[in-house]
């Protein structure tokens, strides 16, 4: 099965062919075409996770440029994370097929959404099974577009216009990290392969700083991808897209590219102590900050978006904390649980056709499967116990402990503690108590909308017990297998760390609960001392007011100064030669008597010179 | 078999269709047309079937041919005998792709040219076949003079197709191509002929080898001095900042037929030439200058990236984006390595493809709305989806999307840059973010976001319109896919080079 | 060099043409100026015997100094000349064409300095008329006919651009 | 033989030549530039004659391409007058600085 796993990507790319081709005419029927050859994806990355739990890597490759000697070749490889990778994503990416055909019911361009997933599914499968980086680099721009298409799905809206070429360059920006990382990378190791690489690496054929160099430049790349601080503001901007897309890529799959790049890579960050740092120091600044920013958002989205930027920083910080089977355990986890927040999160707005929780409110009862499987979501991301996020997260606490910097574990505790509060803050809002603006035709959605929610629902809770302190950590035995550079299956932590994250969570709940349920506490009381910091956090520390202000405003002065220059100096330059050869015809105009006396004087004359010249110089010139 | 004639038979094609052309009454528009766009055929079928040749493993030299043409006593100091000048066209790699090129782009450019032109198409079309010999004679030329009268015959009929079909500023346009040009000619044809003054032969393999001679008459500072000729001549080409404002205006005023043909093969003479003749005849000199024409590069490359960002005509976006594009190839260039060559010329041929597809969409946008301002449009992909899809299609092109022929020249083009002068390419690598940058602003601008006034009776792409931007998205993800279709024919071509260059 | 008879002659017949030439230039009737003419065209005539020309000399007398100079005199008495006095402007041509006169004739001069080639007998003065007869009618026989043409179409065309004229008079 | 080297020829013809030229160059009457042209074409004749004696291959042809020179010489001087005096017709002038109908 596995020699067949190149397979996977090209079904949604069929689906991407045949829709951009006869959408229009396939019309409703073009949804089915794509969960068809979706659902093949996803048979197909069962089948071949199945089989790698007992065989070994398979992995092959065929040329694909020659420059002179250097042959760059392309193909695939399925090992333990790829395998993984292929099933959350086809999973997922099916999922989200099944619900878009609810969701997106309707619209005009139902065919060309289907074809977007199609084309971005088609990506992200090609990116988790690449064997080199050029590869991972070509699918990793290709998600990209992807994911920018679909952002800018609404296209007359002019927000989504906005979202879509941010998020597309602010990627980009990360992207340029990553290619120049990749470049420097070859010339070191003399290719593209991981195994190649990660070969050169243990053997020290590459010196520390230009492992370090490359790796943090690779890291970059993640932290565009992953909206990671400092380029995290084009994902809450991105929410701009249909539901759905922000379900599958805004959560699951493509912002989850960064991490499983550095996964994938990891053996090379392993190599420099300083890479795994910047990364460990990233990731927990990005939790905690995205964290205290979606305490305080209005859009039930937004909220989500901070959300995952937060648990992303999360990861990122298992990783740079050398715990690689906490950060892949996290990402799976987290695409469960984070897709069924914004699938319900979809499913909330599809009834109530709002997405200010301001105005929500009182859902519970009148979106009877929506509101628990919500409640379902919520509860695994805040980590309480018994549901996947739980063990996942402890997970990572405990590689941030072992990690050997005590701030990095406290600030991954009070984002714990943030990330329980803001969650149960927006359950409460949208689903208690009583309804804040008037709703009409409130109603469950369809099924093709809950049964996938429903699953994932399922999964959010149980996903958790293939790797626990307490039924064995096979997922993290299996991961590491055979790999040592990747670190132990399990670290075993201390006990009281999972109290401690239990009590967090637990806190954060109540907080929350206290807040905007039983409203004893006054909603200001945190911010209390002042509006400044509600302000500061509304206004998302005005990160893109300082981008606005800094990086656009030089780029644009740049512009408008080189073009100062190319009108004044370059043009000034044409203007020169266009007046010397305007003058010099003048000259040769006034010359022009008419008189064919003069001509033959001045033609004569010449010509004697020429003869004088000869005469005196002998003849042909030397 | 004998394919000697081939060649020839293939550049002086279209003359077919010039002579009857030249029977056609004025009037009769359909028939004209028909002839125009036929008579682009037989070049084409003609390379393709020279690529077929290649690929089936067949050996190029058998396109070569050689007669004597021109023969004259030597004079004075010179080694041989005799100057002779040959009528030589021959075919490497290189060559193959860049006539396959010029022969899809030449026939698009008619089909584009049937619809966009509006008047005198006798005369269009004479002009334009006379066109394509020159284009097809540039790039099969095996002899400096042979290339040089080829040249010039583009000049001509491109001064002319400019200055009659053009837009409000057309004769302004085509003076300042003529000038810039013209000059750029002068430089090129002083040293073509202090090369055939000092060797007595201007076939390009030999001369190779006498420049390679050390016992060569010709001094290290002379051949630096012409090769910095060479720069400046093909610069103005290319063109390489700062000689470009002719081609901005050139871009903005010509017919979308001809700026396809323009800035899809007339640009990439400069390239070719560089390629060909600096780095093929010059090779240690060429080295001598891979800093210069590095930072040049990067230069041009953040130079149109950064006015392409502020432009508000699409057409000036893609002029200056052209600039931009064309850093890149002199990025590779400068790398003088195998990655770095490969990559320009990847780039030279995937600019030229995408460069036509994007301003034959501008053509037909501008026909139909009469406005190819940014401001102006806005949210054309209600009305004509498959346009802006297009649109989208080629910017993506243009910007380096992987799976796209951009993305493999401008990989190769930095790959092999940062092996040579890392922190030029790192410099280099914001013009990556600039293009995503500007070509975004502008596309959105035109295609998403609300539409500023109603383009209701405006039409989407249909009918013939559909082959040339079917045909060349197609080779453009056909590259990028497949790079290896484009880099087989190139190794040999790729050897050579290196081989000069000793590396 | 001998002051032989022949080089006597040479003297003066050159001292002819050249003081014919500088009066042509220094005269101010024009009338006078080709009379000047004249005796340059003579004494051509006289240097081509001693080029043992015969043919040609009489040839020249016939055409030049009969032909030619009659009909520059009708042309001259046919056109009004009032002003005879020297051009006011062109100073600086004249002094620019002097000077380019001056140099090539320096550079002419070098080259014809030193020409001396072997001496040899030639036949040319026996039967001068009939040698070029013969070479008239056997080796440049189209040439010469090509001449007569020639003659014809400048008599046609002297003759219509004489005439052409006097109709657009008459259609005035 | 001869006593009169060709250099002597050559050289009275060079002086002709010098003296036609100028005056074609600089004369204003008309007449008189006709004249100066016939004058170099004499010059000319007399250096096809001196080569027909004393060339490097010493033959008949100079002279007879001197009765070419001479008749189309005599063609010229009848076609150049007829121009002159229709050109006098409709300008009633013959000075050559009042004939500038090139420079529109």
């Amino acid at each position: 099965m596995m020699e067949n796993a190149w397979l996977i990507p090209l079904f949604p790319l069929l689906s991407f062919l045949i829709l951009l081709l006869f959408g229009k005419r396939l019309k409703e029927a073009s949804a089915y075409v794509g969960i068809l050859l979706t659902l093949a994806s996803l048979v197909f990355s069962i089948l071949v996770l199945f089989e790698r739990f007992s065989e070994p890597t398979y992995s092959t490759k065929f040329d694909w440029l020659t420059i002179g000697d250097l042959h760059l070749t392309a193909g695939f490889e399925v090992n333990q994370l790829n395998a993984l990778m292929l099933f959350i994503v086809s999973l997922v990416s099916f999922l989200v097929h099944t619900y878009s055909k609810g969701y997106m019911n309707g619209d005009e361009r139902f065919p060309v959404f289907y074809a977007y997933l199609g084309l971005f599914t088609f990506a992200m499968l090609g990116l988790v099974i690449s064997p080199n980086l050029l590869q991972t680099y070509i699918f990793w721009e290709l998600v990209g577009v992807g994911s920018f298409l679909l952002i800018g799905f609404y296209y007359y809206k002019e927000e989504a216009k906005a979202a879509a070429k941010k998020a597309f360059i602010m990627t980009r920006i990360g992207d340029v990290g990553l290619f120049i990382g990749m470049i420097l990378l070859f010339w070191e190791t003399k290719s593209f392969e991981y195994s190649e690489i990660f070969a050169a690496v243990d053997a020290g054929a590459v010196s520390g700083t230009m492992i370090t160099l490359t790796a943090i430049l690779i890291f970059i790349g993640a932290v565009g991808k992953s909206g990671q601080f400092p380029l995290h503001t084009w994902l809450p901007d991105a929410m701009e897209g249909p539901t759905p897309v922000s379900a599958l890529i805004h959560a699951a799959t493509m912002v989850a590219a960064g991490v499983y790049l550095v996964a994938a890579l990891f053996p090379l960050f392993a190599a420099s102590k300083t890479a795994l740092l910047t990364i460990a120091v990233i990731g927990a600044f990005t939790a905690i900050f995205a964290a205290s920013i979606g305490l305080v958002q209005t859009d039930i989205k937004r909220v989500l978006a901070y959300s995952t930027v937060s648990q992303l920083g999360y990861m990122m910080l298992a990783l740079g904390s050398a715990g690689y089977v906490a950060g892949v355990f996290h990402l799976m986890t987290h695409a469960f649980f984070k897709a069924l927040l914004f699938l319900a999160a979809g499913s909330v707005i599809h009834a109530v056709h709002t997405q200010n929780i301001e105005e929500m409110g009182g859902l519970w009862k009148k979106l009877k499967l929506t509101g628990p499987l919500f409640l379902i979501g919520t509860l695994a991301i805040s980590g309480v116990p018994g549901l996947s996020g739980f063990f996942s997260k402890d997970e990572i606490l405990v590689a941030a402990w072992e990690g050997g910097h005590p701030i990095l574990f406290f600030l991954a505790l009070i984002a714990a503690f943030m990330t329980a509060f803001y969650m149960f803050r927006l359950f409460f809002l949208v689903f208690t108590g009583e309804a804040r603006s008037e709703q009409k035709h409130v109603h469950e959605s369809p099924n093709n909308m809950t049964y996938p929610m429903i699953l994932l629902g399922v999964l959010a809770v149980i996903a958790g017990y293939v790797n626990t302190p307490w039924f064995g950590s096979f997922l993290g035995d299996w991961l590491v297998d055979g790999n040592p550079a990747l670190g132990h299956g399990h670290v075993e932590g201390p006990i009281w760390i999972m109290i401690a994250a239990t009590v967090v969570s637990l806190a954060g709940i109540y907080f929350a609960y206290l807040m905007y349920r039983k409203r004893s506490i006054a909603r200001n009381t945190i911010s209390g001392t002042g509006d400044t910091l509600h302000t500061i956090l509304l206004n998302k520390y005005y990160v893109d007011e300082f981008y606005q202000l800094t990086v656009v405003a030089f780029t644009k002065g740049l512009s408008y100064f080189l073009r100062f220059i190319d009108v004044f100096l370059v043009e000034g330059l044409v203007k020169g030669v266009v007046g010397i050869v305007q003058g010099l015809g003048r000259t040769g105009s006034k010359m022009q008597t008419g008189q064919v006396q003069t001509y033959g004087a001045v033609a004569f004359f010449s010509l004697a010179l020429l003869v004088v010249i000869f005469a005196l110089t002998g003849g042909y010139l030397r | 078999m004998n394919l000697q004639s081939t060649l020839s038979i293939l550049v002086f094609s279209p003359l077919l269709g010039i002579i009857v052309l030249a029977f056609l009454p004025k009037q009769s528009e359909k028939l004209i047309k028909v002839v125009g766009f036929l008579a682009t055929i037989p070049a084409l079928l003609i390379a393709l079937a020279a690529y077929l040749h290649f690929q089936w493993g067949k050996d190029l030299a058998d396109f070569a041919v050689s007669k004597a043409w021109i023969q004259f006593r030597g004079m004075g100091g010179v080694p041989e005998p005799f100057f002779s000048v040959n009528y030589e066209l021959a075919l490497s790699g290189f060559q193959l792709v860049l006539v396959v090129l010029t022969a899809v782009v030449a026939t698009l450019s008619a089909l584009a040219a049937a619809k966009f032109v509006k008047k005198e198409w006798k005369g269009y079309f004479m002009l334009f076949l006379l066109l394509e010999i020159g284009m097809l004679g540039v790039f099969t030329a095996e002899n400096l003079i042979l290339f040089f009268i080829f040249f010039e015959i583009t000049l001509i009929p491109t001064f002319f197709l400019i200055g009659k079909w053009g837009y409000f500023e057309k004769e302004k346009a085509a003076y300042s191509f003529l000038i810039y040009n013209g000059l750029g000619s002068a430089v090129l044809l002083i040293v073509i002929m202090i090369l055939f003054a000092k060797t007595g032969t201007t076939n390009i393999e030999m001369l190779a080898q006498i420049m390679a001679d050390p016992s060569a008459p010709l001094s290290g500072d002379l051949k630096l001095g012409l090769l910095i000729s060479l720069l400046i001549a093909f610069g103005v080409k290319l063109p390489i900042f700062p000689l470009h404002s002719w081609m901005l205006k050139v871009h903005v005023q010509a017919p979308p037929s001809v700026v396809m043909i323009h800035s899809g093969i007339l640009l990439k003479i400069g390239a070719y030439g560089l390629i060909r003749f600096g780095m093929g005849i010059f090779p240690e000199q060429f080295k001598t200058l891979s800093i210069l024409i590095a930072i040049l590069g990067v230069i041009n490359l953040l130079y149109g990236a950064f006015l392409a960002f502020i432009q508000t005509d699409f057409k000036m976006v893609l002029a200056y984006s052209s600039i931009s594009h064309m850093g890149i190839v002199l990025i590779g260039l400068a790398a003088m390595n195998e990655a770095g060559v490969q990559g320009a010329i990847f780039q030279v041929i995937s600019h030229g493809l995408i460069s036509a597809l994007l301003f034959f969409l501008v053509g037909v946008l501008y026909e139909r709305t009469d406005t190819s301002l940014i401001g102006n449009l806005g949210g054309i992909a209600k009305g004509m989806p498959i346009a802006a899809g297009f649109l989208l299609a080629g910017a993506m092109a243009s910007l380096g999307l992987p799976g796209m022929s951009g993305f493999v020249s401008e990989f190769m083009a930095f790959l092999g840059l940062f092996k040579e002068l890392p922190w030029i390419a790192a410099v280099g690598t914001i013009g990556i973010i600039m293009t995503a940058a500007y070509l975004l602003r502008a596309v959105l601008g035109m295609t998403y976001g609300k539409s500023h006034r109603e383009f209701t009776g405006v039409l989407d792409l249909k009918g013939v319109e559909l082959i040339p931007v079917g045909v060349l998205m197609l080779l453009i993800v056909v590259i990028g896919v497949f790079p290896s279709v484009l880099s087989s024919p190139l190794q040999t071509t790729l050897e050579t080079i290196m081989l000069g260059i000793g590396g | 060099m001998t002051f032989s008879g022949e080089f006597l002659a040479f003297m003066g017949l050159a001292l002819v043409a050249l003081i014919g030439g500088v009066l042509l230039l220094n005269l101010t009737k024009v009338v006078h100026m080709v009379v000047a003419l004249i005796f340059t065209f003579v004494a051509i005539a006289g240097i081509y015997v001693l080029l043992s020309a015969e043919f040609v000399a009489s040839v020249q007398v016939l055409i030049y100094s009969g032909a030619i100079t009659i009909i520059m005199l009708f042309g001259i008495m046919l056109t009004k000349h009032d002003d005879e006095n020297e051009p006011k402007t062109g100073k600086l041509r004249k002094l620019l064409v002097f000077l380019g006169i001056l140099g090539f004739a320096f550079a002419v001069y070098i080259g014809i300095y030193n020409f001396n080639v072997e001496q040899e007998q030639t036949a040319l003065h026996e039967n001068n008329t009939m040698q070029i007869g013969k070479a008239l009618y056997s080796k440049y026989i189209i040439p010469f006919e090509l001449t007569s043409v020639l003659l014809l179409a400048a008599l046609v065309g002297s003759i219509i651009l004489a005439k052409n004229e006097k109709k657009e008079a008459d259609d005035e | 033989m001869s006593s009169v080297p060709a250099s002597a020829f050559l050289a009275l013809a060079l002086i002709l030549f010098c003296i036609g030229l100028y005056g074609a160059l600089t004369k204003r009457n008309t007449v008189i530039v006709l004249i100066s042209i016939e004058l170099m074409l004499n010059a000319v004749n007399i250096n096809l004659v001196t080569f027909s004696k004393y060339g490097i291959a010493p033959s008949i042809t100079g002279q007879v391409f001197a009765l070419f020179a001479i008749s189309v010489a005599a063609a010229e001087a009848a076609v150049g007058l007829a121009i002159l005096i229709s050109l006098y017709r409709t300008r009633k002038t013959v000075n050559i600085d009042e004939m500038d109908t090139m420079k529109n």
